[in-house]
């Protein structure tokens, strides 16, 4: 059984790993950077080493450092969390060759599922539906148009190392074709170094869906239902829920044979999460698999009941999957909110800086995957992610209304965050309607501004605070005025 | 007691008034408030406000003081006390002629070309930090007079990218 | 329905309720005594009554002054928490008079519920086991020395206004009769008023597993499963489980059957819970009603997912029971812990004071239902409770692990906790193999010291302290280095 | 430097070295701890010792510096502060002769009368507050010299209720 292990990453992901390790009586071992000396995740651990100059190349993407840091302090095992290190298969490859147990799937998995187009050809294989399209790239944009015209117009042009939404184009008429074919690639090239591209069948307005699968190395694979994830700005997902308002108990079913069938063509292990497209007329299309912990993970845990992180562990310290399909059931609703620290009103630009204040909500049904407290500083040099709110209810509409509490209640003073933004998008018609397409930002918040609020209760608060700034002083020694206690009374014996 | 206060780029004047010992009256344009207050700790207050109750939280920024309660953040500054500092301040309401990075960034695309005339909010730059593209946009209307960086420049905050003349507009 | 409810209670359960009344969109109104006036609830209340002096009988017990709080405030209900008035038939018919909803069962239940031996006879015509013993109060103690000896000994005299465990007398052996029966009548007398006994055979070696009801106002009446809480220190419950590790599927199905049937023989409306002793062979008997939300709610809530005040509110609405019992299923295991300000190494004494730093542990299937905060008093006026902290996980043992995580990394400084000794608990070999009966804390924690600790860690922590207290203007004047923050290179004008 | 601290009435002599900028090393008795620490907030530090790392919070009360860490508080106290200071902590260690009720409490009833001897933990007085009876136990063996209360007595903290001559034992 695995006993140390070593958290590849920082924030918010690596707090939540290490709880699950501190749970089940697994020592963790932080790495940081110059700027997280005195980040959440090196506090909670129960060592941690210092990898050197923030740049994540030199530190968190620095394999090398990584794999050392493991060895000095002799874990086991590496998690590496989402984002950086955690769909690198040479990493994996690394590894598996110093005998440290990489908490994810199979090098070679990694490999074959993070280029589109073999991902393609698996999935075929295996038949889990995909989008008609291409499974080769192609550099012709001759070929590439007949291609086009074979599928029908509007098509999508991809980059094979895509993700991001780099390297795409969509393209509605011929004529717009060889331009759109330039440009994705010189993208694709900037982005990922490799301009390789091909083309699938553009779906209108879909539903982002994903189902979250586990498998074990003795080929037993179950899947824990979908998460819809259309809430999207810039690609990015914002909100996130369980179960997907657009999902019928016989679709959900189908949808998750396909998921586990994807998972086993591809020879999968450990927790994974297949990622689809539906469109309005039900039908689903492999889009991607994510071959790592989710980031939106928890609403999975919550309908569920079920701890991701503890699976992850068990499945790669060799034991077979504890749960069978059956055992699986989910329960009410939940929905999880990002917090990053950007500025909502000013096109998320990232907000980093000193968080001078910090309060979570808390209550039944909430759960806050944080990475921060009062004081720190959210460095310029990553992902701007604070934390993860997340609610659990009964249904959908109650969970609702628990999210919009909850995020009322989340005190961040000093970064600028999404939170009114948030409010304003779960307390509109066609959220509370379920009308979750990928373009539901775009269509509904594409102007959004914070709006004048209330203008007069800040005014009063201001007054209010200067007039009880006079008083600081009293209100200190007020603080100080420890030799009141009735405790002074007990003489020099204890009760 | 009388106050200004900027929020969001307009000044409020107010003033307060002692009632008793513990109440105090908001006038803020023609409404008025009846106000009491605990503090709860040094970034809280509770409010009673016309009888009904309300948290705020409270702390200083390097912008001015940052209110927030009900899921909304608000920067309130004294105009008085600025004009005695002497300086000038983000949210002061002044114009300005730079487009800046507010970070550490690295320049993707530059929009326009010395001598465009831009509208207020056209893009001008656009750059990329925290695994993330930005496009900085033109604060005002006017005439770009410089461009001091060109794509794939790292640039640091502070250092002026692009120089806009400001045309003045009826606001 | 109901727009605006009083809670008429303080601490961490007025918190609860005001918390569902936010997510359903109801306003809530806070009593207060003096010494609360910057207590939790009133911070969490949309308005507040101050209802005096800090004496229960001047303030949270005087029904007049919360009758007039509720009238003034315009508030629809009245949500009595536990404790102070909830079980107080008088109340509860005043809000009846007055037109003010009161969000429990209807007094007449109180009130027979109220009285054991009325109860009793309620649940021998229900036909719900009861312990072998006597439907009627008895002053001669020759006649319960005949009833004794048919039962036959050993058994327990209880007062039948009883509760908390006064006025009762366990009776091992005839020539102990007369003196106990003085005994115990007497203590009812000062306690309750009330000096009528009667008598029960007496369980030996018991658990205490109660099941959780719900009633609407027609009839429709289901159980949502049981709670164990065999753990009590002076007849208080301090640890309490769900499910019970003392029931089979079967034995869980029979006493839900026997709750129902309870509840109906009482005419029971809105929460409430039914207690029952469960002997070593699997026997259960009847032992009393709680005609309020108990306690111990929120384990409940966490294993079948259903917000237990949302359905108080909605019953007292004059709503039909939404649930049927085939929608209640119990998912995990969840315990709760009840924190108070005292102090476990000497004889649980109340340890109330000024709570230095507070900081509540989070994570996934944590819960702490919390009525204080960094700085407040913890007033001598009231019972002492600091919070309940709940832990969910998919089984028996993850709960307790992360329980005992969750306890280890609960900062309370100030006043004294049972955490330590709860801790204690929690890792013992008996508590692990369930052997939870209700002599539990007597049997093995009967001489529990807190025992040395690391104390070479304390000493450490203090010298660091003291050195760091050296650099304090140094660690200060950084806190206010807020000129070096990029925006401020923003000039004036915005993004 | 050397301290003198007072844990659970046990004093510990402790010294500290500066071994460079950041590093310390602790001595107790004959054990030697490498330590280095991060100040995260007020009550909070962060520590490595021995390359192990463990999170301590602290705060002032009047009894003394609370330290709390794995579920379990932890008083300290100078002896040395102590000393200076001149007065006499619960904790220091010395003996007293009263029985007083530590809040304000009500006399249930009173288990001694004056002139019996009593046994060090023997309970002595009964009162009743906070929802709950407690017992007050002899601070160490005596004689009963005077009792001030009588049930039903309302008292007060620091209110003397009984005194006890102590008799010397050998500790």
């Amino acid at each position: 059984m695995i006993k140390k292990i070593l958290i590849a990453n920082r924030g918010e992901i690596a707090c939540r790993v290490m709880t699950t390790c501190k749970e089940m009586g697994i020592e963790s071992v932080a790495v940081f950077s110059d700027v997280d000396q005195k980040a959440l995740h090196v506090l909670m651990a129960d060592y941690s080493y210092c990898l050197g100059e923030s740049e994540p190349s030199k530190s968190y993407l620095n394999i090398e450092k990584i794999i050392d840091a493991a060895k000095q302090s002799g874990a086991d095992a590496i998690h590496p969390g989402y984002g950086f290190l955690a769909e690198n298969a040479s990493f994996a490859a690394r590894c598996e060759e110093e005998g440290i147990i990489f908490i994810g799937p199979p090098a070679r998995v990694i490999s074959n599922l993070g280029d589109k187009t073999i991902a393609r050809q698996i999935m075929i294989k295996g038949g889990v539906p995909v989008t008609p399209g291409m499974t080769q790239t192609e550099p012709d944009p001759l070929v590439l148009a007949r291609e086009a015209d074979k599928i029908g117009y509007p098509v999508l042009i991809k980059a094979a190392a895509g993700g991001g939404g780099k390297g795409m184009r969509i393209v509605k008429h011929p004529g717009e074709m060889q331009d759109a074919c330039a440009a994705a690639s010189s993208e694709a090239v900037s982005a990922f170094g490799n301009g390789a591209i091909y083309l699938e069948k553009y779906i209108e307005k879909p539903r982002h869906v994903e189902f979250q699968i586990l498998a074990d190395a003795y080929g037993n694979v179950i899947h824990l239902l979908e998460r819809e994830c259309s809430i999207q700005r810039r690609h990015q997902k914002i909100i996130e829920e369980t179960p997907s308002p657009g999902l019928t108990p016989s679709l959900r079913e189908e949808m998750g044979k396909a998921a586990v069938a994807a998972a086993k063509a591809s020879g999968y292990v450990n927790a994974g999460t297949i990622e689809f497209l539906l469109d309005r007329e039900g039908r689903f299309y492999f889009l991607e698999v994510n071959t790592r912990l989710q980031v939106e993970h928890p609403i999975t845990e919550m309908v569920t009941g079920i701890d991701l992180v503890r699976q992850q562990i068990e499945v790669a310290s060799g034991k077979r999957l504890a749960l069978t399909q059956k055992d699986v059931f989910g329960r009410g609703h939940a929905i999880e909110c990002r917090v990053y620290a950007e500025d909502p009103a000013r096109g998320f630009f990232p907000s980093p800086g000193k968080i001078r204040f910090f309060q979570q909500p808390t209550g039944p049904g909430i759960r806050n995957d944080c990475g921060v407290y009062s004081g720190v500083e959210v460095p310029v040099d990553y992902d701007p992610i604070i934390s993860k709110l997340v609610a659990c209810a009964e249904d959908r509409e109650k969970a609702i209304a628990k999210m919009i509490k909850a995020l009322g209640e989340y005190v961040i003073l000093g970064v600028k965050t999404p939170i009114p933004f948030l409010i304003d998008v779960l307390k509109s018609e066609p959220f509370a309607a379920g009308e979750t397409y990928t373009d539901f930002i775009e269509k509904h918040f594409g102007n959004w501004t914070p709006g004048e609020g209330d203008i007069d209760m800040a005014l009063i608060s201001y007054l209010m605070n200067e007039i009880s700034g006079r008083d600081k002083t009293q209100y200190q020694s007020s603080i100080s005025q420890e030799a009141l206690s009735p405790w002074k009374t007990l003489g020099n014996w204890r009760l | 007691m009388e106050y200004n206060l900027i929020i969001n780029d307009k000044t409020f004047p107010v003033t307060l008034d002692i009632q008793d010992g513990k109440k105090y009256v908001v006038s803020i344009g023609e409404k008025q408030f009846s106000v009491e207050f605990d503090r709860i700790g040094e970034h809280l207050l509770s409010l009673d406000v016309n009888g009904k109750k309300i948290n705020t939280y409270l702390a200083d920024t390097p912008e001015g003081k940052e209110i927030f309660f009900n899921g909304k953040s608000y920067l309130v500054i004294d105009a008085d006390a600025l004009e005695q500092e002497g300086t000038r301040k983000s949210s002061g309401g002044k114009s300005s002629d730079e487009v800046t990075s507010p970070m550490p960034a690295v320049v993707i695309k530059v929009m326009v070309k010395e001598g465009d005339m831009v509208e207020k909010g056209q893009g001008v730059v656009v750059v990329s930090a925290m695994k993330m593209e930005t496009t900085l946009f033109a604060p005002f209307a006017g005439c770009v007079t410089k461009i001091n960086v060109q794509s794939g420049d790292k640039v640091m905050p502070g250092v002026i990218l692009v120089d806009i003349e400001k045309i003045e507009e009826n606001t």
